[in-house]
């Protein structure tokens, strides 16, 4: 890699040509967001196709789904990711992953999504395109369907690209109970993965701090990984993906939500190099960045082998690891054990992750 | 200050009029300015701030100082008995 | 990193302890410079690690804790301008005003730019020749050259859209006036090594002979640090108080010449007022009057602003290491990261914060 | 009223004191959407009291329900509408209410809602607190629980106050099947009250349209009088609320999806006075003005009076009436019957509604 | 040319020395720029374009015109017996 | 609305019909001028209500349909600026030029901004002083006083970053140019009532004698447009070619005095293109050399911009009544409001898009 060479780019828009025959409009523009016949011209002629097998036969205002036995799961988030393309990824497969991924940490399967966007006029027809490609073919991928949705278009200046919401309805298997008030002193702290990742390949593409990198976003969707440990019967107390504020707001929401005390052993974090390389140079902390294909797990001790060998036994959980334990110790409290022996409080992040200035 | 880093310079080249360098920090690359450091070579490693190399890295000194932290280490491994070592690897924990 | 993690080694760190540990026998005050050390003293645990007979006492090291309240009033009234870019390094971001912080303006439409190197601004610059962009330019010794090229090459590319906001300081003067200081507990400095791999080490030999100090130049890896505490313990121990370079891989006696000419070029020296502190004769530097063009306080006519500290905040005993923060009321209970009372809670570089991210377990278990 | 009054400032934030102690923040900034601790602190201390008695316990990434018994429904709405505030409402009601319409019209008793938030850095906190009040109270009203959220915060210039997704999840009782395609030649169309009157307040407050006007939003939850008319027994074929596009875009859709024709008297439209002027004014048409708490519903004519006398007896139905019929000429196409008795093709709105030049 | 649309005055106002109204137009009320009829008395209608007033509605002459057509009404009443209006209403109906 | 409503009176509407149908024994092509007259005869359904001897032909009276292809693409290149907000009425901003429209400068960052009045943009002029606004003056003798009081009140009030885009035109010298074209239809003319209401009749007799047709002021409202056709008609029945005034609520024989003095000090004659028809000789009006400051096009210097139209619409013809929509080949196939090939397909008020939009049932079930 050289590192003179700056990133983004690397992506291939080529093969793509917009489906909406809009003489005028090769770019998103308010209409398309009016609730009129351009609006259902870009359901039928854009996102439907985008999405593909993932999508329900007619994208209504509301969908009518057959019963479902047990206990529903519910969930939402917003994406905002700026760029919306980045290593590894996009907006697309964050939004249907993210949400798949909210559903799979409280131990439910997901069975159906609904995708809203809200586009700034002006974006390239070409783009949301491609974004709604990326959303169906992670939606077929994590095996949901995608039943509903809704547009709206913003005035440029009001909005920036593409921003999706997605909401996720799933189930909860019998018997399945994950709950950060389930934690006792002695359980296993066990993250699924590489840490940081996610965050770093986004950073690499941002405006001011661009850099070289072949790291490239873990967007993935958990809940096969999920299955499987649940699957094991051992008792798993609570599951967490580490996103935004990373596994260090986790832990630290953990440790405040089940009044026990977490310690972290530094030594014991897998951080790729490239990670923690980027983290030197901007001056980040490594367990503060995002991840969007990673999971923390609260384990029983008894249990912790058992599941630790089925998660390195599952693809998206080939390099997981032990990397802390529950204490009855300062209860709230996130400590880590530094690589040179000493401690450290980690505190819940406050904001924004700022690159440090010296 | 802090946040100097050191790098590898892979690259040197002219930009508008000024001496530049691609300079690979291990999983990162970056661009950075040679201006203050106009006679380093490609493979030649450098402390890079906010952009800018400020210094050679002198491999040769580094390894000189590693070496002596080890001869440190043998020392103090000779003083100290295996039972030490894991008592103080218990105290440690206890922390 | 290659050059960074072999500095991080756990079972040479531990060898190096053990020297430290062996080789003290008094009770010892030692002051690390450089904000980038006290982060890292506290990020790894050092200062837990060391003798009871060590300790740490931190500097005014961070250029985000110790820009005067003026400036970044300065630095609020100009970024709120609808014309102007005002580009900064991530953490000034939160630092508190009189009033806001840049965060506050950016949120009311001021186009505020986190960058991640001076020459970003300048890029900036030409590519937006409609507007203004404004550099932040903090910091010491290490960040000056960069600012300073930032302005040189504004000049010779004829860049006339592009200012600084400068507001530099040095650290040899500020040695002197914690030395000078009737309450100083100071027994030896580890100099910043950052700093001396621009300036060179030849600034330091009158200050350890006059004060009677040692002072030995340090990097930031964890080794580094114990090495630097070692050396300067080992001193005391023997009653010496020399100058040495414990970083000689980054610091070569002569520092860099290249970017000390172009210091000489772009800035002057001058009086600075460090925030908490107040004023240090010949403590910083300021554009000379070749680039008085691109000062960023002329050319948006904001030199007359001038504000003061709030009084509760005892951030100036910190950075003169009178106090250590825990023995601030307000630490922990009003003063966190997330509401800052004083600068060296805002910057993670700043003694507070550092303190109150990586405070102590017993800290935590007695509060 | 005096005409040369401009609208807007009407509204009183003098009752609202922002519950977040935020020294140095007023307004949102970016760190409110960093995922760490004044992300967390913008729960706890705006949102969940906000919301007060219809928000979940926690409002966490993820809720799990209790099951439910039949069919689903399940939609999903970003709301994006400016002013944020204006007569009869705000964006925080229309969240609401929209989206359990949304599931209202397809036969659901709307159980649980997501809420999920784009707010650009600089919205005042005290605006966001009283979007969260007005939210809070439109779900207690409709009797929705809030159960699971998420909150994003985007640059000044890519965002513009604050836009909301909700999604809602509902039962479809037994038996109830509303769809397009059970519409048949001579069904009747109701409409269940005055149209225009949102879009028209929304417009009266709009930049560079500012109008004097009492109109005020009909924003409105109809799974109540939706209930009541299920109730009947009545043969009701399919319900649409006509919100962007109007009563115009909705019986196209309807006209369309079901391969009939629909034929309407504009006699018979029920348009208020100031919604027949404020379109005079501008050159716009009542029907593609948006409504917020209407319906329109296809019935059999045998069981249209049925219908009609119980959505009238219902507080939002109570000036419903019949406004056109289906008809097998001229599929996909709705026709209607001008004032003076001639005949018109009534298409679809194509883009925005745009105030005609002269 | 369209979207003329006739209100009434209710209040006449200085505003930067130019003569401005407030007209209401049955639901509606807009700022009016009088500056093209400044003689226009509260209470008048006026036909009001793009925010100006450009000609005073003659309340007279719509009730003489309004009053005209019904007379032809009552006269096509008289021509034609209440079956053929019958007729001509089921006719309309079925267009 | 009063004095809109009783003029919609379906009872009094089919007595006018009545009187219609009875007065009408010949076969008569009609032309009503004015765009606003064209969609209130579609939205009500009145041609379908007509005696078979009555045809209407509408003309070109959309201001929006008519302008120039030229000055559309100035207007987008202006709009194009980042200094400038463009001030327009709503539907020119769907009006496609040689290859954009207004919605997507929008789309691409333009500050595009529809207003209901001149005036709104003279104050946004005001409040935001830094920036360039410029509004879209286009329209017929009823919209020419609201622009020149906009940029009368700009001079007066000193505001120099307001200017108009100029395209007006007017419509004495189109009927003229109507009634000069050999292949002319029109037997009579309903003449645009609210024209009249500013400039008065007194330009319709010497036309009304030349080319041997009734003319007849009038409204808009359904009652007016069958007072105006039957009126017209009775005329043609016998053997009459008069003006008359069918409007006389609204209209007054000498106009609006005050609007005619001001429109003569900011405008002058010209000769205008009008889109799909061509050149007409001194038919619009543009600034007087007195305000030539306030000429966007000389501000933005584009005077230069010239473009030809498309070949395949056949708009011109609908222009000058010569066919119908439908008689165009494209007519809702290749052509629809969504994807206009013409002006007349853009705007509300252009004839292909009332009959488009209001088409006849008949039409619906024959395609
Ligand atoms: S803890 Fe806060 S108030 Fe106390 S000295 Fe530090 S910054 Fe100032
Ligand atoms: S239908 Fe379209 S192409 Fe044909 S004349 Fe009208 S605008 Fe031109
Ligand atoms: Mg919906
Ligand atoms: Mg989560
Ligand atoms: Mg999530
Ligand atoms: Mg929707
Ligand atoms: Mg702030
Ligand atoms: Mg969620
Ligand atoms: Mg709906
Ligand atoms: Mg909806
Ligand atoms: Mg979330
Ligand atoms: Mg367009």
């Amino acid at each position: 890699m050289s590192a003179g060479t700056q990133p983004s780019g690397g992506l291939d828009f080529e093969g793509w040509t917009c489906p909406l025959p809009l003489r005028h409009t090769p770019n998103v523009v308010m209409g398309h967001g009016g609730g009129g016949a351009m609006s259902a011209e870009l359901v039928e002629s854009l996102f439907v196709p985008g999405y593909g097998e993932a999508a329900a036969t007619e994208l209504g205002d509301a969908a009518v789904l057959p019963p479902v036995e047990g206990r529903l799961a519910f969930s939402t988030d917003s994406y905002v990711v700026k760029p919306m393309f980045f290593p590894g990824g996009s907006i697309g497969d964050l939004a249907v992953n993210g949400t798949v991924n909210d559903l799979a940490m409280v131990g439910a399967r997901p069975l159906y999504l609904s995708t809203a966007y809200i586009v700034a006029e002006g974006t390239p027809m070409e783009q949301l395109g491609r974004v709604a490609e990326a959303v169906g073919r992670a939606a077929l991928a994590a095996g949901v369907r995608l039943v509903t949705g809704d547009t709206k278009v913003v005035d440029h200046g009001s909005g920036d690209g593409v921003y999706i919401n997605t909401a996720g309805v799933g189930v909860v298997p019998e018997g399945v109970e994950l709950a950060a008030s389930r934690m006792r002193p002695g359980d296993r702290v066990i993250v699924s993965g590489a840490i940081g990742v996610h965050g770093v390949a986004v950073m690499s593409c941002r405006e001011g701090l661009e850099f070289g990198t072949t790291v490239e976003s873990d967007s993935a969707a958990l809940h096969g990984l999920v299955a499987d440990v649940l699957a094991t019967g051992g008792d798993v107390r609570v599951m967490r993906d580490p996103t935004r504020g990373g596994v260090s707001a986790t832990l630290n929401e953990l440790a405040s939500a089940s009044g026990t005390g977490v310690v972290l052993d530094e030594r014991l974090l897998p951080v790729p190099a490239e990670v923690r390389d980027a983290c030197g140079l901007l001056g980040l902390d490594p367990l503060q960045v995002a991840n969007e294909g990673k999971l923390v797990a609260v384990v029983a001790a008894e249990d912790t082998d058992r599941v630790l060998k089925t998660m390195c036994a599952h693809p998206l959980g080939a390099e997981a690891t032990v990397i802390g334990e529950v204490v009855a110790d300062h209860p709230g409290v996130v400590v880590a054990r530094t690589g040179i022996g000493g401690t450290r409080v980690m505190d819940m992040p406050i904001g924004e992750q700022l690159p440090r200035i010296c | 200050m802090c946040l100097a880093v050191p790098g590898r310079v892979t690259e040197v080249y002219e930009e508008s009029g000024t001496t530049m360098a691609s300079v690979d920090f291990g999983g990162v690359g970056k661009k950075v300015c040679l201006a203050y450091l106009p006679d380093i070579e490609v493979g030649e490693y450098v402390i890079v701030h906010v952009g800018f190399a400020i210094q050679r890295l002198d491999e040769e000194s580094a390894k000189e100082t590693l070496a002596t932290f080890e001869r440190m280490g043998i020392l103090t491994e000779e003083l100290a008995g295996p039972e030490e070592q894991v008592a103080r690897a218990a105290q440690e924990a206890g922390r | 990193m290659k050059y960074l993690d072999e500095f991080s080694d756990p079972d040479l760190a531990r060898a190096l302890l053990d020297q430290i540990h062996e080789a003290t026998t008094g009770q010892w005050a030692l002051m690390e410079v450089c904000g980038g050390q006290t982060h890292s003293i506290i990020r790894h645990g050092i200062d837990q690690l060391l003798p009871d007979g060590i300790e740490m006492i931190h500097g005014p090291g961070c250029p985000v804790c110790v820009t005067p309240l003026a400036v970044i009033d300065k630095a609020l009234e100009i970024a709120r301008r609808p014309e102007v870019i005002f580009c900064s390094f991530g953490d000034m971001l939160r630092v508190p005003g009189s009033r806001d912080d840049l965060f506050t303006i950016k949120s009311q439409g001021g186009d505020v730019r986190v960058v991640y190197s001076p020459l970003d601004a300048l890029r900036i610059a030409q590519d937006e020749p409609e507007r203004e962009v404004v550099f932040f330019g903090i910091g010491f010794e290490t960040t000056a050259p960069a600012n300073a090229m930032a302005v040189h090459q504004a000049r010779r590319l004829g860049v006339g859209n592009f200012s600084l906001l400068v507001s530099h300081v040095l650290v040899p003067p500020a040695i002197e006036a914690i030395m000078e200081s009737p309450s100083c507990r100071v027994q030896g400095f580890l100099a910043a090594g950052h700093v001396c791999s621009v300036m060179g080490t030849s600034e330091y030999p009158p200050l350890a002979q006059r004060y009677q100090v040692p002072i030995v130049v340090t990097g930031f890896e964890p080794l580094d640090l114990l090495e630097g505490i070692r050396r300067t313990v080992v001193q005391l121990e023997e009653g010496r108080h020399e100058v040495e370079n414990a970083y000689p891989r980054a610091v070569p006696a002569e520092g860099n010449p290249a970017a000390k000419a172009m210091l000489e070029d772009v800035f002057e020296v001058t009086d600075r007022t460090w925030r908490g502190i107040g004023e240090i004769p010949r403590s910083g530097w300021r554009l000379s009057p070749r680039y008085a063009d691109f000062d960023a306080e002329r050319r948006f006519s904001v030199e007359g602003i001038d504000t003061a500290e709030s009084a509760i905040c005892r951030s100036g005993e910190v950075l003169q290491g009178l106090i250590k923060p825990p023995q601030c009321e307000a630490f922990g209970r009003e003063c966190t990261p997330r509401n800052p009372l004083g600068a060296t809670m805002v910057s993670s570089e700043g003694a507070c914060a550092a303190y109150y991210a990586y405070r102590r377990l017993d800290l935590v278990e007695a509060g």
